[in-house]
């Protein structure tokens, strides 16, 4: 694609809005957030392998790719939001921001039901027992990787419930006001998206992956 | 430019309103300071009763339970809940607008929500306080903190973490408003140097209190739930929390600093009559310093059991990381240098200021050495060390910024007598208070200790002793500070004749700071040493 | 509606419905990485499958191929500050127990 | 030497290299911060307002001061580095025949027991002129040894074993402190170095000697925890023999070569997962939370004696 065309509707004007500046900040202070909890994961997964890896075994490794899937892909339809909005087209924002908010739910969904299965295994934290052994490897260190397994997918959860809540937010003013208002909102809404889609992509590997 | 009375912004509007729902930056900087000096004081009463147990060996005033409780709150309170947000939430708060030609900060209500999360997380502590308090120090050292101390970790935790956020909202803050609010004309190198070391502060409470959050959200859940990631029993690793915890709170020991060090280079020019020397030096050492200041926080750990290899690769980085502190200190003193010096209060706190840092820095620097902390590691001479740098660094600029911007903030004039007096009671205080302490140190006095063996005794008396005179060093300014305000005259607008922005406009400054727009042409500090 | 009239939109949207294709080729990839031998570097392939998939998003969908210097520094800072983070702490914990 | 105000008494070899090293710094110091206070103090007072001086000043060669005092404190800074990285490697490598010593910080005590198994409670007799090597381990949280006369202190840290050595010289009485704040009592939690002639130390162990060393503690334990279970020597089958293990390097499934240290062996049974020998599935169960300090204490005596065994082919 050619530089100008692109111009005429994304302007390349190398200022953003200060709003953006101030969500690409946050963004940086969330990478460091998730950053910590995931250095302390790499130090056991290492120091761990084995256990990591028989454990991890345990997740739902279908679900957690259709996760991913529905992910990314609410992550193209944020992306067509703020294309629509930029076009100024209201329908299709909205079309798009609801697909987003929809896939969202589908991905809370599915984890619920990976959660379920999970506690009914026994396997979270405050409900794990003493049959947890499985695998090769040893039961204290498989529970380590569970542990983290919840509270990162946990955060990220939280992380996601938050997003769903602002786009229905940003949808909700999108319907009120006219394009071009909302246009800097829904952008700072899509970094925010975007940056909840990258941890999840990361994620991922790190816990269903693990020795496959 | 001179200025035509508009209201000032105090005058905005006199209802309670008007200030817990305001988004002048001006007024939420003097939320910040009311909030920030009542806890400054909660967290000198525990140092009070604290010096008073020391006097004796034994452990007879107070319990050792309290003892423990009592350094840690201290601790807890005078980090986060006054040095973080001292400067930068109020003298920052005030100033970076003004000192760049903006109407405000970038985003204005979120600066309130800074407040409102201060004010959040200090509820916390206070209910804290009211439950009895917790005791493992403000390091929240795990195992400790998560599996052993049966006081209230997790409120104190919840606490920290919500103050955490507004540190972060305050440095996002500042961060854009100095890259995208300068008045024309103010270029990077035309920013006095306070900005420059807000800015560079900002980046370290952006980038390092998230990794706090995030460690002291796992102690929490750790006490609640059981996680297990630094329980020794599921494998965990306790200097792994550490690592997370001082890769925040070394660098978070220049949060406490650096400000200070931008308030000494307003001051040290404007009562010097002179240019700052080494502006550039001055900008990059700043910068130089909130970098580098993130790859030395091992040398926390030097006897903890860490790798020997990593211990030699963070000394070295520690005394990198001193290299742009000791050009500031050389740069400051050679400002003075055919100067034209008159010691006024700010002044007197300044000069104080550079010594007392360069001593305290200097002291870093023996412990930076390894086989040296090996022996003082978690002695007094460590807390002598940090005291000098805080109390005595950014305690004492906080105080001469304070000072300096006074007739700007509220508009009158206060008692430079009784303000020359307060400044050296407080340097001599000081000294008196914290000198005893390096030598308590290398004695092997261990830090702390609620009681200690007899051979200490004398030079902690001497040291409570210094702390009762520091008291009345720090009283003092409440009084003729309080009488400025209710009956000070009126300051004018340039009291002392000072260049920067922040001058030109009417003091107190009016709600949209400057009547017309400023424009700027020259870079800072143009002084002339003539009289 | 404009969101299909204009060229350059047309343009914007192919390349964004390229990229989520290859985010979703991305994801086969990683998942299907199981199945080949080699099993020691399977990790280090995953973990630059998840990179790659970061920069597609960051590039395109966050706009930073376009985005402010600024804006691409402050991205970059996050992680360049997390790597610190990892590197020094790694350190100290792979030489533990060497001598 | 005797301690004085400013000084404790320096009882080891390792005292008193700190305390030259501290000397240099103190003057360094004192010539380069006392240097700068002497002229913040003279400019003060020369150039103070109303003193009539000459103030012109040509600030010619700006960049060059500036670059020299970049560059020369930080070349002053790479000697205090030089010199306590020396000193601190040193003390991260003891000497071969120094005598180990194990203790164990527990709230509030320090426990400390002899190979021969000999145990004292906050309470340290060592010998003279002997590198002595202290082994430390944790029951709970952290800890730390520390003793000021000899300049030294180690953190004992729960799951895992650190170490600190010293060649006391002086005898006599010193303080032992915990440094590391460990709770309620920490400050409680003292006692003292008894450095002795080393006759006399022959004669304090004789008189304290137990039943049982504690590498026959160890023999007993092994067995009763079910280690000689798998563990058999001679045999490969189940689980690699221990015997010869100590001080060898052992190969490891990942391809690594770490030498058995005690803190190679103390992973290997709080953590068996953590390295897991060649040639073998990581079958070994954790005894993390199973056994205490002590008892991991007694076990690394006896695959320590059992390191000494005749190699098996
Ligand atoms: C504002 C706070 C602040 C600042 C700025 C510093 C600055 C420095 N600190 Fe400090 N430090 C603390 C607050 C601070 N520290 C706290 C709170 C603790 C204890 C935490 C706890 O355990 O509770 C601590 C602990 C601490 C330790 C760990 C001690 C231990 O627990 O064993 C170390 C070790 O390296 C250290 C080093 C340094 C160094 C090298 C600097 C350098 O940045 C200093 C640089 C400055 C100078 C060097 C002075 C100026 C230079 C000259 C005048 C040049 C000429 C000098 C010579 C040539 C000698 N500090
Ligand atoms: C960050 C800033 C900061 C500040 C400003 C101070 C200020 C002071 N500190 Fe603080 N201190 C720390 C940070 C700070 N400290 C930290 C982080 C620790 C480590 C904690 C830990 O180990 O976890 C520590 C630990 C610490 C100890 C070591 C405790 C121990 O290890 O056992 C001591 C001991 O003397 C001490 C003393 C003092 C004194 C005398 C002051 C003085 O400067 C205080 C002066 C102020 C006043 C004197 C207030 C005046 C108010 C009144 C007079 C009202 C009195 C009212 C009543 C008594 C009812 N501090
Ligand atoms: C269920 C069988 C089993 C039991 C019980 C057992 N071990 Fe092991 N042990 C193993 C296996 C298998 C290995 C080798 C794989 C590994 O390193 O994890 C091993 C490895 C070791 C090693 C490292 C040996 C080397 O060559 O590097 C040590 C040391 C050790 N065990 C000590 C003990 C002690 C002490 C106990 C009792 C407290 C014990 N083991 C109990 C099976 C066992
Ligand atoms: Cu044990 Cu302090
Ligand atoms: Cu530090």
């Amino acid at each position: 694609m050619s530089a100008t065309a692109f111009q005429e509707s994304q302007p390349v004007s190398r200022e953003e809005p200060i709003g953006t500046i101030g969500m690409w900040v946050f963004i940086a202070t969330e990478v460091l957030f998730f950053g910590a909890l995931f250095t302390a994961y790499g130090i056991y997964r290492h120091a761990y392998a084995e256990s990591f890896a028989s454990a991890s075994h345990r997740l739902d490794f279908m679900l957690g790719t259709i996760n991913t899937a529905v992910l990314l892909t609410s992550s193209f339809t944020m992306a067509l939001a703020v294309l629509a909005v930029k076009a100024r087209s209201r329908r299709a924002t909205i079309a798009a921001l609801a697909a987003t908010v929809v896939l969202g739910a589908i991905f809370l969904g599915i984890k619920g039901l990976e959660y379920s299965h999970e506690f009914a295994e026994h396997l979270a934290p405050w409900r794990a027992d003493a049959s947890f052994a499985f695998g090769t490897g040893s039961a204290a260190h498989q529970r380590l990787f569970f542990n983290f397994y919840f509270a990162m997918t946990g955060l990220h959860a939280v992380h996601l419930v938050v997003g769903i809540g602002v786009v229905v937010g940003v949808s909700v003013m999108t319907l009120r006001r006219n394009a071009a208002r909302v246009e800097r909102l829904v952008e700072g809404t899509g970094l925010y998206w975007h940056f909840v889609d990258i941890v999840w992509v990361f994620l991922y590997p790190m816990l269903y992956l693990v020795g496959r | 430019m001179s200025t035509i009375a508009a209201p000032s912004y105090l005058q905005a509007g006199h209802t309670l309103r008007t200030w817990y729902a305001t988004s002048d930056h001006k007024r939420i900087a003097w939320l910040f300071l009311i909030s920030m000096t009542a806890f400054f004081f909660v967290g000198g009463a525990a140092a009070v009763v604290m010096r008073m147990e020391l006097v004796t060996p034994a452990g007879d005033l107070v319990s050792d339970e309290t003892y423990n409780r009592l350094f840690t709150m201290h601790g807890v309170i005078m980090v986060w809940f006054f040095l973080v947000p001292s400067i930068p939430a109020t003298l920052g708060n005030f100033l970076v607008p003004l000192m760049i030609g903006a109407k405000d900060l970038a985003f204005p209500r979120l600066n309130l929500l800074s407040w409102y999360l201060y004010a959040g997380g200090a509820v916390f502590v206070i209910l804290t306080l009211l439950f009895g308090g917790v005791d493992t120090g403000w390091t929240f050292y795990a195992p400790y903190s998560t599996l052993f101390s049966n006081s209230n970790v997790v409120l104190a935790v919840t606490g920290v973490f919500v103050v955490g956020f507004s540190s972060i909202l305050t440095g996002l803050n500042m961060i854009v408003t100095i890259h995208r609010l300068r008045a024309p004309g103010m270029t990077w190198f035309r920013l006095p140097l306070f900005v420059w070391s807000i800015y560079a502060t900002s980046l370290i409470l952006v980038l390092a209190t998230p990794v706090l959050a995030m460690t002291l959200l796992l102690i929490a859940i750790e006490r609640i739930g059981g996680i297990g990631i630094f329980d020794p029993s599921m494998g965990g690793d306790p200097l792994l929390f550490q690592h997370l915890f001082w890769f925040y709170s070394h660098p978070a020991v220049y949060i406490m600093i650096l400000p200070g060090m931008g308030v000494v280079s307003e001051i040290i020019p404007c009562f010097a009559r002179q240019e700052i020397f080494g502006y550039r030096f001055m900008a990059y050492a700043l910068l130089a310093i909130a970098v580098i200041g993130f790859l030395v926080w091992g040398h926390h750990m030097f006897v903890s059991g860490q790798s020997m290899y990593a211990g030699l690769v963070f000394s070295l980085l520690s005394f990198l990381v001193a290299v742009p502190s000791a050009i500031k200190v050389f740069n400051w003193t050679t400002t003075l240098y055919k100067g034209c010096i008159s010691f006024t209060a700010p002044m007197l706190y300044a000069i104080g200021f550079i010594g007392l840092f360069a001593l305290g820095g200097t002291t870093g620097l023996f412990l930076a050495t390894l086989a040296v902390d090996v022996h003082v590691h978690d002695t007094y001479f460590v807390v002598a060390h940090f005291h000098y740098i805080m109390v005595g660094g950014m305690v004492m600029a906080y105080f001469g910024g304070l000072h300096f911007w006074w007739p700007k903030m509220t508009g009158r004039t206060y008692s430079e007598r009784w303000a020359q007096a307060a400044a050296i009671i407080t340097f001599f205080g000081f000294n008196l208070t914290f000198f005893p302490q390096f030598l308590l140190g290398y004695l092997g006095m261990p830090r702390r200790y609620h009681a200690y063996p007899e051979e200490f005794e004398f030079l902690n008396v001497l040291s409570s002793a210094g702390a009762s005179l520091l008291a009345v060093g720090y009283l003092l300014p409440l009084f003729y500070l309080a009488r400025s305000m209710l009956r000070g005259e009126s300051a004018p607008v340039n009291p002392w004749d000072a260049t920067g922005l922040e001058w030109q406009t009417s003091s107190p400054p009016p709600v949209e700071n400057f009547t017309t727009p400023p424009v700027v042409t020259q870079p800072p500090y143009q002084y002339t040493p003539v009289e | 509606m404009s969101l299909i009239e204009s060229g350059a939109h047309r343009r914007a949207l192919r390349t964004l419905l390229l990229v989520w294709m290859g985010l979703l080729l991305l994801l086969a990839a990683t998942a299907s990485v199981s199945f080949l031998p080699w099993k020691d570097v399977h990790a280090a392939i995953n973990l630059a499958i998840a990179m790659a998939k970061a920069l597609l998003i960051g590039l395109f969908f966050m706009n930073l191929r376009s985005s402010s210097t600024l804006s691409r520094l402050i991205a970059a800072g996050g992680f360049l500050w997390l790597a610190l983070l990892m590197t020094l702490s790694y350190l100290d914990v792979w030489m533990r127990g060497v001598k | 030497m005797s301690g004085n105000i400013l000084f404790p008494p320096a009882a080891a070899l390792e005292a008193t290299r700190v305390d030259h090293l501290f000397y240099f710094l103190i003057g360094v110091s004192l010539l380069v911060v006392g240097g700068v206070g002497v002229l913040l103090i003279v400019f003060a007072v020369r150039y103070r307002r109303g003193h009539h001086v000459n103030r012109k000043w040509r600030r010619s060669h700006r960049g060059a001061i500036e670059y020299t005092w970049t560059i020369a404190p930080f070349l002053i800074f790479l000697t205090f580095f030089a010199w306590g990285a020396k000193l601190y490697v040193d003390l991260h490598s003891p000497e071969r025949d120094a005598l180990t010593i194990y203790g164990v910080g527990k709230q509030w005590m320090w426990k400390f027991e002899h190979p021969g198994g000999q145990r004292e409670i906050d309470e340290l007799h060592v010998p003279s002129g002997r590198p002595v090597r202290i082994l430390l381990a944790s029951q709970d949280v952290i800890h730390s040894f520390f003793v000021p006369a000899f300049r030294t202190k180690q953190d004992a840290v729960p799951g895992y074993l650190t170490s600190t050595w010293f060649t006391a010289t002086q005898r006599g009485d010193f303080h032992l402190f915990c440094a590391e704040f460990c709770g309620t009592q920490h400050s409680a939690m003292i006692g003292r170095v008894i450095v002795m002639a080393p006759e006399d130390y022959a004669a304090w162990l004789e008189r304290e000697r137990p039943v049982e060393s504690l590498a026959s503690r160890g023999r007993a334990l092994f067995r009763e925890l079910g280690c000689s279970q798998c563990h058999q020597s001679g045999k490969t089958d189940l689980a690699p023999p221990l015997e010869g293990l100590f001080g060898r390097e052992a190969a490891l499934s990942d391809g690594r070569r770490i030498v058995a240290d005690e803190n190679y062996l103390s992973d290997s049974i709080l953590y068996p997962d953590r390295q897991i020998v060649a040639g073998y599935e990581p079958r070994m169960p954790s005894f993390a939370g199973q056994i205490d300090a002590t008892q991991l204490f007694a076990l690394l005596a006896y695959i320590e004696v059992l390191g000494h065994v005749s190699e098996q082919p």
